[in-house]
């Protein structure tokens, strides 16, 4: 019952903006270019996605008991620390947190709803005896319907819905509400018959003059959310993949939504090619998956009578009671627990232990693509040259952050060696996009390194073991950082489409409320935090410095136990300085200090109310909603339904070698050092941005000028772009032409060789049938003619000498045959 | 309808129409003949309809509707037709895409009257391809129309059409030479010669392990399979392709990608699969590597091309490349001779026909959007466009949907079949399935570069800007219709797929007894020879 | 000498032989003329001695009138062609009409 | 010798030395002469043989038209009285040894042959030729279409045909013949050219 509520609701809120999308395409096309119906329609269809969504999670919430006061403390509670702050908690407004209780459990009030036990875990048993005491796995899952069936094979649309599910639909629909609002402001430049693009220039060296593109603008955002909710939704690695392209290619018409510039065009496609590069990876992982595991969906499959007829992939990898995926003692293959006796009686099968990394690491490939991650992180900047608001959804909220949740949600069949590669990626990359940040002067290019960062910490998050820190950041980066796309959003709209901060410069008294509400994204990423008089859980802080924290505490825990991996800590917190730096930096760059073009800062303007309307919103969750830190009801609702062996971390067998990752008590125990040394870091890259940006004590240009090379590294973005040209876009442009080389020199040479040859022997027949049959005949007839020229002799045309002829020749006949025949 | 007609119906309505056309028309009357010639392929696709969803039962494995008739009994040829799972599909596909390619065929001005004949007489061959169960009957109809299709191309082509047209004949005049030769061989080892072209009889036959040796089924094999790649076109018997696409007129080429190239991929799940299943799994391996280096060379080879047209041609042969990948992905253990993963070959088959389908939408799209762009410009150089999304912006939004389906973006029809070809594959060889599965990124890059440059970009580079009008009530027809049906296969597959699966698992099934009982044959001759 | 079939026959042959070498000697074009008749007679004489003196009966005569009949024809086409030989070469000589020469 | 002996043989030696006489006369008008000497004795020969028709035939219509006919061209074509076209005498001798080879192979043929009597009943019953001499009426009804010579030695129930259609043909031939020969012998006149 449940189920299907849940279920009905998110598929309102997942085919409406689908709907919408098909009206509005057409619609508008056959429509006027000044209506705004488009935007109303599209802001309509995701707003009722939003109300839909946060209904679901309410009732999700009901059902499980998760809004009242818990009755038991759970294992959380003995992590030594106090109570969090339920008074600021408690506020009307936060989507999540009308009650705060502790407790979940599991529900079997539906049919279709159940209990997947994650495999044949002894904690998980202990799960199923006493089931309040500790967090469950309430999943609701099902199909939808099929795409194809192959005896027992099949694949199809399903559905699975969870408590990271209904977070993320909630988080995306709010926040692509809030975006479609902003963009009715910001693209209404583009309701007009003709617009002038200053940006694209034709070959003459004017403007291209072109019709608005309103209505297709708002048709693709909603084609996107129909999208990015379908890929939430999908309940099996196909059709995550199936979304996952689907997000792909809205990302692509969105960033070459200024189709006329061809920067746009080529970010675009950039974008889609290299998220096709790590989508190569993610193919490689379903087949690995599908060959050998059958399925592909996340939950059991159950038949009519709510029998369980095939377990599904998160069921199908068994661990031991320490978490390791159980292995052949011999062969080191892994048994994979089958599916129930009625459809494969006895069946086992078995997957060799690299091979599953190999799918781990290939779903992972997509995720990189998808969030940017290195190595192919080099298209997201590149995307900033679509509108805005797209920067906002799409390239910092939701479609980068998708990488990160699937990782997250599919992280029961990751192993071990699978999420130390993530760690490293995300270290790497978080600290790579960092340092660009550093030196980029373009307003969205700053925020998109940013982006690559801020996803950078929530791969290691994940990586280093903390499932609950990895997503919590997505959801709190996803408030803050698309609320800091939408102030830069303002600013350029504002100073008519100037990007470049060294242009800007004093604005905030121009327009204030962009710049406070900037302000607050700008400390709640950098992670600036009050302290507490009492303890550090007591922080009045925005909602960044909680997320950082558990990643960073995470990762502090992650190195304690491994301690030859030390720089998957020593990174992050070097960062969180960087982070912080870089973020000021932009901010006093833009709105504080003198302005340094006096003709944009005269024109400059405060943006319309239906621009700073949203602003404000997303600036009020991205102070507050995460507020209560990891005790608070965000993480709490996130880590609902967390994987079952996330909670007490996976001890390594001893002697193996193998990792150690850390459970929720080995975390907590760092926490405080963590979110100090964090907090440290932060205020020291505060600092150093004030005194570099926002001071003049320091000549920036002077410290420019003696670090020029690294400068440049940097400011070339380490020398990717230039590095992946030569290594990947030249060789296939060259194998591309030896392919044509070949097909027109040798297979279309054999051809035309054997064209040649046949020719050549049609000759010699030619010459054959000349000689040798013509000459014969010819030789009959010039012999006849010689026969006949000596006989002319004969011919005297003389009356008397013919019949001597025939007297002669009658005699002779008769001679000859009188002397043949004798008698 | 009475069934039996029905079969007969279908195939001889367009040669019926073009005896009509041919004897009752004024040649002067353009107008005229085009519609009757339309009409005429609408009631063929009609006919077509009626088989599927009136006569034609979904889960019945076997052959339906079947029609016997003697025809030449002497030789034991008969007048065979039959439609099952494989065969139904690919006649829709026949009769829409004829319809669809009959529409595109008003910017045809020259000898209207005779391209108009020819045309119908190319769609009674192809459809004849499709429903012949006699082995003789199919060879006819394959020659058949290999005849107008010459024609169509040596007379309506573009600047150098005799050379493509000598080109494609002679290519598929040698494949069909070699598969005459397979087919006398059938024809003479099968037991009883009043069967020796009956395919469904041959077919059990080779079942049952009594057609031929395992030797010869490799020599036959060997000898359909080249012939049915040519038509395919696999690599390296593809440079006929570019060249035929590119001089065809456009409703040629839209047959020629659309319903042609299948006949090679039918052939081979139809003929030669069934016929020597022991050759087929003994070069299994073989044709897996061409159908990956088939997608991998044409993606590269569509990768440098600066002519439009001949850029699609390439993705043909590569998107081709997954139907000979998917048919071939046939695991065998070695000691047992049984099959392995039977259920992934399977799939295997199925994603394959479904990729044939996909193709000759996504395709026929493809080259019908090419079509519409160079009957206004008259070039095709993809350095001489841009920026048409911003001048033809319905014709820029209709290619640009046909072109994702040909990119294999989920939601639309290419994607159901790459996707699950290239799933089957690993269970039959990794390497080749991550070789094959690269093939993702260079279509991306292919067709990405390719749009980027025709129709993305500010302004329109080539000659002739003045004529770059909206397209006109026909086109936007043909090309919805295309880009409708792409995206209801790409979200509902199982419509196809249901009419193809349970065909394709009995000729797999028996195709796997048909091996079993050749390798036991063989083991035995084995021990004989020991002895 | 008496007059059986073979004194006939006899009579005929030298008829015959007569006239052709009448035809071979004569140059002028109605001893050839001539030369002919004679051929002609010769075959005359031997129908008439076989219908004489074997069971031929009336026929070998019926036979050799016809041949009187067209001998007479013959000779008045031939002398026709004669005359215009001659009027065209002024000479009757056969020897003159050599056109014919390969 | 009776009496038929006797007359043959002054007949048949007419017959031969005339004709040989055709071969060595010089001169036309004499040949003619000597034809008509040969062909006439050539007629009692026939009467001789008892067809007395076809020897009336003979002299009607070869010494009475066929011979005048000659004689009108040899005087047409003569440019004098006694023209002479001399053959050269190696000619005549040659003609001669070829004439004489002729003969002699004729003569060899003839008696190499066994010629068949006629039969006891033909010279009894049928063969008027034989029986009677009397050739006239018979000849007269088989030119009709009728062999009374023929159908009466038969049992009456099939008739012979007789030489209607030949006659016919002959007559007919006669005709075209004669308009054809007097075309041709007709004196033209040379069109005389323009210039």
């Amino acid at each position: 019952m449940v189920g299907e509520t849940l279920r009905n609701l998110l598929m309102i809120a997942w085919l409406l903006p689908l709907a919408g999308f098909a009206v509005e395409i057409f619609g508008g096309f056959w429509g006027s270019r000044k209506s705004r119906v488009a935007a109303w329609m599209s802001v309509g269809c995701i707003a009722t996605g939003f109300f839909c969504s946060l209904s679901a999670l309410l009732i999700w919430g009901s059902s499980n008991n998760f809004w009242k006061v818990p009755h038991e403390t759970d294992h959380h509670a003995d992590a030594g620390h106090a109570e969090p702050d339920h008074a600021v908690a408690d506020h009307p407004a936060d989507s999540h947190d009308s009650h705060d209780s502790h407790d979940s459990h599991d529900s079997h009030d539906s049919h279709d709803s159940h209990d997947s036990h994650d495999s044949h875990d002894s904690h998980d048993s202990h799960d199923s005896h006493e089931p309040p005491v500790v967090l469950g796995q309430t999943v609701y899952s099902g199909t939808l319907y099929y795409l194809a069936r192959f005896g027992s094979l099949d694949i199809s649309l399903d559905y699975y819905i969870d408590s990271l599910t209904l977070v993320m639909f909630t988080m995306v629909t709010f926040i692509a509400t809030c975006i479609h609002v902003f963009a009715m402001g910001y693209m209404s430049e583009e309701l007009t018959e003709e617009l002038v693009d200053h940006s694209a220039h034709l070959s003459n060296g004017h403007h291209v003059h072109r019709p608005g593109r309103y209505y297709r603008f708002f048709a693709f955002l909603s084609l996107f959310c129909f999208s990015m909710l379908g890929l939430v939704l999908a309940g099996n690695i196909f059709q995550v993949f199936i979304f996952w392209e689907l997000v792909g290619i809205c990302s692509y018409l969105l960033i070459g939504f200024y189709t006329e510039r061809k920067a746009a065009c080529n970010a675009a496609n950039k974008a889609f090619v290299m998220n096709r590069v790590g989508d190569f990876g993610f193919l490689i992982g379903l087949m690995v998956l599908w060959t050998f595991f059958g399925t592909f969906r996340f939950g059991e499959t159950l038949n009519d009578k709510g029998e369980v007829v095939q377990a599904g992939l998160f069921q199908m990898l068994p661990r031991d009671e320490t978490g390791n995926v159980l292995r052949d003692a011999e062969s080191g293959d892994v048994k994979i627990g089958v599916v129930t006796a009625a459809v494969e009686p006895g069946g086992t099968r078995t997957i060799p232990y690299s091979l599953l990394v190999v799918a781990g690491l290939g779903v992972f490939a997509g995720c990189v693509g998808k969030s940017a991650q290195f190595p192919l992180q080099t298209w997201l900047p590149d995307a900033m040259e679509g509108p805005t608001p797209v920067s906002a959804l799409v390239h910092s909220a939701t479609m980068v952050a998708a990488g990160v949740y699937l990782v997250g949600r599919f992280y029961p069949m990751f192993v071990q060696e699978v999420l130390l590669t993530i760690a490293y990626v995300g270290c790497i990359t978080l600290f790579m996009a960092a340092t660009i940040a550093i030196v980029a002067t373009d307003i969205k290019k700053v925020l998109a390194y940013s982006t690559i960062s801020q996803l950078g910490y929530m791969m290691l998050g994940l990586g280093v073991f903390g499932w609950g820190a990895g997503l919590f950041h997505l959801i709190t980066h996803a408030f803050f950082k698309s609320l800091m796309f939408l102030c830069s959003g303002s600013v350029i709209y504002g100073c008519h489409h100037e990007q470049e901060m060294p242009k800007m410069g004093g604005l905030w008294r121009k327009m204030p409320i962009t710049a406070f509400t900037m302000l607050v994204g700008v400390i709640a990423i950098s992670g600036l935090a009050v302290p507490g008089l009492i303890s550090l859980s007591s922080v009045f802080a925005f909602s960044g410095f909680f997320s950082k924290d558990a990643v960073v505490a995470t990762s502090l825990a992650f190195v304690k136990g491994n301690p030859s991996h030390f720089l998957l800590f020593i990174v992050p917190l070097v960062t969180a300085g960087i982070t912080a730096f870089y973020m000021f930096r932009l901010w006093f760059y833009t709105f504080a200090g003198k302005p340094r073009d006096q003709h944009i800062y005269d024109h400059c303007h405060e943006s319309p109310w239906i621009m700073t309307g949203p602003l404000l919103a997303l600036s009020f969750f991205a102070a507050f909603c995460a507020i209560g830190g990891e005790e608070g009801p965000l993480y709490r609702l996130i880590t609902g339904d967390q994987p079952a062996h996330v909670a007490h971390g996976i001890a390594a067998p001893l002697g193996s070698g193998e990792l150690t990752l850390p459970g929720h008590e080995a975390i907590h125990a760092v926490h405080g050092t963590a979110g100090t040394l964090a907090l440290i870091a932060a205020a020291s890259g505060t600092f150093i941005a004030w005194l570099l940006y926002g001071t003049t004590l320091v000549n920036v240009a002077e410290i420019k000028r003696q670090l020029s090379g690294l400068h440049g590294f940097l400011a070339n973005k380490w020398h990717f772009d230039e590095l992946y040209d030569g290594l990947f876009m030249k060789p296939s442009h060259v194998v591309g032409s030896c392919c044509v080389w070949i097909d027109k020199t040798i297979f279309d040479g054999i051809i035309h060789a054997s064209a040649e040859v046949m020719i050549f022997i049609s000759k010699w027949d030619k010459l054959f049938d000349e000689a040798v049959v013509d000459g014969f005949v010819n030789l009959l007839g010039d012999s006849t003619f010689a026969v006949g020229r000596s006989l002319r002799v004969i011919q005297t045309g003389r009356l008397r000498q013919y019949v001597m002829f025939i007297v002669v020749g009658v005699v002779a006949l008769f001679a000859i045959l009188f002397t043949t025949f004798p008698g | 309808m009475n069934p039996e007609f029905l079969l007969t119906a279908i195939i001889f309505a367009p040669s019926v129409g073009a005896l009509i056309l041919a004897l009752l028309f004024d040649s002067k009357n353009a107008e005229a003949m085009r519609l009757f010639a339309f009409a005429t392929t609408a009631v063929t696709f009609g006919l077509t309809l009626v088989l599927w969803l009136g006569e034609f039962q979904s889960d019945a494995p076997g052959m339906q509707l079947e029609v016997v008739k003697a025809w030449i009994p002497t030789w034991n040829v008969y007048y065979r037709l039959g439609v099952d799972g494989i065969s139904m599909p690919l006649v829709l596909l026949t009769s829409l895409v004829s319809m669809l390619s009959m529409a595109a065929s008003w910017s045809i001005t020259k000898h209207i009257k005779g391209y108009m004949v020819l045309f119908l007489l190319l769609e009674t061959g192809m459809m004849g391809v499709f429903l012949a169960l006699d082995f003789f009957l199919f060879y006819v109809f394959w020659e058949v129309m290999l005849l107008p299709m010459y024609f169509l191309i040596g007379v309506w082509g573009g600047p150098r059409k005799e050379y493509a047209a000598i080109k494609f004949f002679l290519y598929t005049l040698a494949g069909s030479v070699l598969m005459l030769v397979a087919m006398l061989m059938f024809y003479f080892n099968s037991d009883v010669q009043a069967d020796g072209f009956n395919l469904i009889r041959l077919a059990e036959a080779a079942t049952a392990g009594n057609l031929l040796t395992p030797k010869m089924q490799i020599t036959a094999f060997i000898m359909l399979f080249i012939g049915f790649a040519i038509k395919l076109p696999a690599f390296p018997v593809h440079t006929w392709l570019p060249d035929a696409h590119v001089e065809a007129p456009t409703p040629i080429s839209m047959i020629l990608a659309g319903v042609l190239l299948k006949m090679g991929g039918y052939g081979i799940i139809r003929i030669a699969f069934p016929l020597c299943p022991y050759g087929a799994q003994y070069l299994a391996y073989s044709m897996v590597a061409i159908g990956v280096i088939s997608i991998i060379y044409g993606a590269f080879a569509a990768l440098a091309q600066t002519d439009f047209k001949r850029l699609v041609a390439y993705s043909s042969v590569s998107h081709m490349g997954y139907v000979l990948l998917g048919l071939a992905v046939w695991k065998i253990n070695e000691q047992t001779g049984e099959t392995m993963n039977s259920e992934y070959w399977q799939m295997g088959l199925n994603g394959a026909m479904f990729q044939m389908i996909a193709h000759g939408i996504s395709s026929a799209g493809m080259f019908f959007m090419v079509g519409v762009i160079y009957d206004r410009v008259h070039h095709r150089d993809l350095n001489k466009f841009g920026g048409l999304m911003g001048k033809m912006p319905l014709y820029g939004g209709l290619s640009a949907g046909l072109f994702f389906a040909g990119l294999g973006l989920p939601g639309l029809c290419g994607f159901i079949g790459e996707v699950f070809v290239v799933l089957s594959t690993w269970s039959f060889n990794p390497t080749l399935a991550i070789v094959a599965a690269s093939g993702v990124i260079l279509t991306a890059g292919y067709i990405l570069w390719a749009m980027q440059r025709v129709y993305l970009g500010a302004e329109y580079k080539g000659p002739h800007p003045e004529d770059l009008t909206p397209m006109n009530m026909r086109e936007t027809v043909i090309a919805g219709t295309l880009l409708t049906l792409a995206v209801i296969l790409g979200v509902f597959p199982a419509i196809m797929f249901n009419v193809m699966t349970p065909s394709i698992s009995r000729m797999a099934k028996a195709a796997e007894a048909g091996y079993r009982q050749s390798a036991t044959q063989l083991s035995q001759d084995e021990m004989q020879a020991k002895r | 000498m008496t007059a059986d079939l073979n004194s006939y026959l006899f009579v005929g042959a030298v008829l015959f032989v007569c006239g052709v070498v009448c035809m071979a000697t004569k140059r002028n074009g109605i001893g050839v003329l001539m030369g002919v008749e004679l051929v002609l007679n010769g075959a005359n004489v031997n129908f008439v001695a076989f219908s004489r003196y074997t069971d031929l009966g009336l026929d070998g005569q019926i036979f050799s009138l016809f041949v009187i009949v067209l001998a007479a024809a013959e000779a008045a086409v031939a002398l026709a062609i004669a005359l215009n030989f001659y009027n065209n070469h002024l000479t009757i000589d056969v020897d003159r009409a050599n056109k014919l020469k390969g | 010798m009776n009496g038929e002996s006797f007359l043959f043989t002054v007949f048949a030696l007419a017959t031969c030395l005339g004709a040989i006489a055709v071969v060595f006369s010089q001169t036309v008008v004499r040949m003619a002469f000597w034809l008509v000497i040969s062909l006439g004795s050539t007629a009692a020969l026939f009467f001789l043989a008892n067809a007395d028709f076809v020897g009336a035939a003979q002299l009607l219509i070869y010494v009475g038209g066929t011979l005048v006919l000659l004689v009108f061209g040899v005087m047409l074509t003569a440019s004098g009285p006694y023209l002479k076209i001399a053959t050269s005498p190696g000619e005549i001798v040659m003609g001669s040894l070829v004439g004489l080879m002729f003969l002699f192979v004729v003569f060899a043929s003839l008696n190499g042959v066994d010629w068949r009597e006629p039969s006891a009943a033909a010279i009894e019953t049928g063969n008027p030729v034989v029986a009677t001499g009397n050739t006239l009426r018979p000849i007269g009804l088989s030119f009709l279409g009728s062999r009374p010579d023929q159908d009466l030695t038969g049992d009456g129930d099939t008739l012979t045909p007789g030489y209607l259609l030949p006659f016919e043909i002959v007559s007919v031939h006669l005709l075209v013949v004669l308009i054809g020969a007097a075309y041709l012998a007709r004196a033209k006149r040379r069109a005389v050219g323009p210039g």
